[in-house]
């Protein structure tokens, strides 16, 4: 026997610091965590997609970044459309209940504001993707893609032979982001975030990242999240940065904070069916202004009462023994 | 078309529902004959009971008093995969003989005509659920003999039938349409007229499919919607009209 | 072309009867759903161990039962002892804080009452065997049991190649059990079944298994599940039946109804010790008593006393939009 | 044994905690050094604060009052595969010249002479962990030059060194028992004497060890628990002497 390879490949497993470090501005998670030509992913699936994120990376000028999404929606179609992407990883792309990403086909199809390389999956596949990342296993076995087109046209879809039955599965590889953006109702300042409602992939995108983001639209009390501790979906401790951003999910939602703005989703159709249009809302609602709160301002307090959500809370249980 | 959907559907049945007309025509069903239904939505709402038509897939209001919420993982893997669905909806630009259906893109993949929103959910749909229900509006576009591009596979094609590929769900089981219902042959697969309309005649629905259309023997005769159902859809299930 | 296979192969997917239909005796329910030579798993990590059902089973006298459990605990000792088992499938066999389970190595060791028949795995290995039966894959990948002998001793661990880095991974198969018993706080009568505290295996476990006897503390209305609905861990749509059965996890506990009675975990060290002295419990506590309301009897006012949990409620949230 | 252990612990760490001595050592290091320790258990606690010694690995108490509860699914391929994890502990009834641990079976596992538990989670503990401390009396039966089982992999063996197997973890650094400490060299991982208490000879150490025994040039004296650490471990932490 030679070398025992002692202490090799340990995982570089950061440190928790004390809690209260990681607490920063949008504007400064940004420019700490999030770099050009990282793969990025800010999730949320029709729930608390976090746009303040995006703004921000627009504002500071990220470039080369690898978008990766199951639903680009509204959030990529800017990113997009002010040049950040160099390439989207998806698996649906249009706008939710409305009809089409603009931004997006015009980078697809006339390569504006430059050409955007696409990998495209299955919902079920990229989940998968996800799930591979957080459990840092390469692959993912699923039952799915037989029969349909998907493989011939993404070579990343793959297949393995169960050791067990001979039966052929289909596979897709981990993906690890550089960072993922997750946005949550309420967090302690160490990061540990709770979200009720829609979950979407946000535990399996935050766990397979290498650095993860936190914006909450409520910072509260360690108290508050030891008193329910299975609602915690992101522990502290794989959290790099906790960004306070009330209303940081418009136009999408927060259950309990604040509806869905459908009727931006509508008025984007008009709003990005031409690039001069998009680039003019770019100019205002993103570029125009410092920070979300001035993005919030600009908004008005009507569309905010409109979306306010209404009261309907649930009994609490018994943590008691 | 909601109200022949939702004749399709049985009490107590497990749907995965998608937005649009699906949703309008499991609220129907649930209304009337079917009012054990259980609606699960692919962004993890499972036995929503919506107190407003949803806007979108994830609307908040399929969560607020739901059975449950289950991470898209859960279900995909434990509701879809795990064979827990007995009626997936699924829509698409094409459909075709086989029922194979396209949501991709119209002409080839890497030049496209019209670049469509891609699969989302629907290729596991087709291969997982017990069995899927189409909704389209027939037209020669739409269903051509052959789609641009398989997202999600039906009874046959070119990569082999359902047999072959040991597909564990039933694939699409119905395809309902707003002149007539088209099924699959239980011979080969292919889809033929098994019902049609009040006041259509099946020499205007052959001229809307992109391949000689067989007819089965004995042909539903689709009776129109009731008063009721009627009433149902427009003046309680979708007010704004949003989708009728 | 040839034939189609046009619906073959769907799922077998039960309907989801009328709610009602399902609430049933702990009798009945083991009676219409554990057979004779079932694959049986009764889980709950520590917590939630479904004691009512096992004394149902041994009352019932099924025989040549495959047990399976990540830890088989007490309740699997007195099934062994009790002769419901022929094999059993398992991770780690102690008496959790306490020592050894008699009843267990008595039959491995000696063939007392009869010859048990062992699979062994970790406890990564046996969850990821009931995630794989959950999910319907025929095998499950993980990065493990390199360097460990347990492979040469259990030849269902297996491996496999991944078909992007080339890297070996080790695999288990899925185990999709005839029965699962799922002991839970609280549920409709439908089985929507709510559990907070340690989680377990229990999802996956009812998941992978074929039939599914809900067991709970208590029996709510369908508002109440509703109310909050993230709370929810086992959908009706998966339950055969539903048992309402206080205490029914009595030795091991209900986060929020009652503590784990140590005590009885001490004790029985000294119960199961000798083969007469197990009987002798058996003869008293589970075949001397006609079911669960009589063994509670039995046991005396005083533990329940004792275990019962004291107020420690968390405060509801939001799901108003 | 449980002061010296606490020790290994650096303020900030990630722990996989078992019952009995880490979980004191953990609460000792808590009360001292490491205020932001953070505790996970297999059951599924993550950033536990027990008010009592907990009695199980499933212990309520453990829940009360945690950060956070995961399926024992997250806990194994989230956390300990995924990375999270960077100290976890193990105990076993044998431990040999490389670290590998046996906690299955004395004698052959188709003959045992005693029937051990099993795994459990120290298989994936061994592999998984960034650092393993292992805290074990030390005596010629419990360390033997090769165990009679390899449950848990140490730095070499029968199956190759942690290198070959590419093990994402770095295996068992300390082993802390009742005379001294052990550490692996860091040139084959053979463990040898790194550490020794007050009033203990090097050849005393070595006659309770299976295999010629080096010790390295630098040895730790390690000094005794102070009066503080006494009174925290006796009249704090375990007031009812359930461990100590």
């Amino acid at each position: 026997m030679t070398a025992a390879g002692i202490g090799s490949g340990g995982p570089a497993g950061a440190r928790a610091p004390v809690s209260s470090a990681k607490l920063m501005s949008m504007s400064d998670a940004v420019s700490r965590y999030v770099h050009d030509g990282d793969v990025v992913v800010i999730e949320g699936f029709t729930h608390l997609i976090c746009f303040a994120a995006a703004h921000e990376i627009i504002r500071q000028r990220r470039r080369d970044l690898t978008l990766c999404r199951l639903t680009p929606d509204l959030i990529y179609d800017q990113m997009i459309a002010a040049g950040c992407a160099k390439k989207l990883i998806f698996s649906w792309a249009g706008n939710p209940g409305v009809g089409s990403l603009f931004a997006l086909r015009r980078a697809v199809e006339k390569g504006i504001p430059h050409k955007l390389e696409i990998e495209e999956y299955s919902h079920y596949g990229l989940m998968a993707r996800f799930a591979a990342g957080a459990a840092k296993l390469p692959f993912w076995p699923l039952r799915n893609y037989r029969g349909s087109d998907l493989p011939d046209v993404n070579r990343q879809i793959r297949t393995v032979i169960c050791p067990y039955t001979g039966e052929e599965l289909a596979t897709v590889p981990a993906i690890n982001p550089d960072v993922a953006i997750i946005h949550a109702q309420r967090a302690d300042a160490g990061g540990d975030a709770q979200i009720w409602g829609l979950y979407g992939v946000q535990k399996e995108a935050a766990f397979a990242a290498k650095r993860v983001i936190l914006v909450v639209e409520e910072i509260v009390s360690e108290a508050i999240i030891r008193a329910d501790p299975n609602r915690t979906l992101i522990p502290g401790i794989i959290v790099d940065a906790v960004v306070h951003e009330p209303w940081g999910a418009h136009p999408s939602y927060a259950q309990g904070y604040y509806d869905r703005d459908n009727d931006f989703y509508v008025a984007w159709e008009n709003i990005s069916k031409e690039e001069a249009g998009l680039q003019a809302w770019l100019d205002e609602f993103v570029f125009g202004v410092a920070d979300r709160n001035e993005y919030l301002l600009k908004l008005g307090p009507a569309v905010r009462e409109r979306l306010n959500a209404e009261d309907q809370v649930c009994e609490g249980v018994n943590y008691g023994f | 078309m909601a109200v022949r959907a939702a004749k399709e559907l049985r009490d107590g049945d497990v749907v995965f529902v998608g937005i649009g007309l699906p949703n309008l025509a499991c609220n129907l069903a649930r209304a009337t004959h079917a009012p054990n239904l259980v609606l699960i939505y692919e962004s993890g709402a499972v036995g929503a009971v919506p107190d407003r038509l949803p806007v979108s897939i994830g609307d908040p209001a399929l969560v607020t008093g739901s059975l449950s919420v289950a991470s898209m993982a859960d279900i995909f893997m434990l509701y879809l995969q795990g064979g827990r669905i007995q009626v997936g909806f699924l829509g698409g630009a094409q459909v075709d003989r086989y029922g194979n259906i396209n949501s991709t893109v119209i002409g080839k993949y890497d030049a496209p005509k019209v670049r469509l929103p891609g699969s989302g959910g629907a290729c596991e749909i087709a291969v997982h659920a017990e069995r899927v229900i189409v909704a389209a509006a027939l037209s020669a576009r739409s269903f051509p003999a052959e789609v641009d591009f398989i997202t999600s596979p039906g009874h046959a094609g070119k990569h082999g039938t359902r047999k072959e590929l040991h597909q564990p769900g039933g694939g699409p089981m119905r395809i309902v349409t707003d002149v007539g219902i088209l099924a699959p042959s239980p011979q080969d697969g292919e889809l033929e007229l098994v019902g049609i309309y009040p006041k259509v005649e099946v020499e205007d629905v052959k001229a809307k499919v992109g391949w000689p259309l067989r007819v089965r023997a004995t042909l539903e005769q689709i009776p129109p919607p009731t008063d009721d159902e009627l009433h149902l859809l427009r003046d309680v299930l979708d007010p704004d009209k949003l989708y009728l």
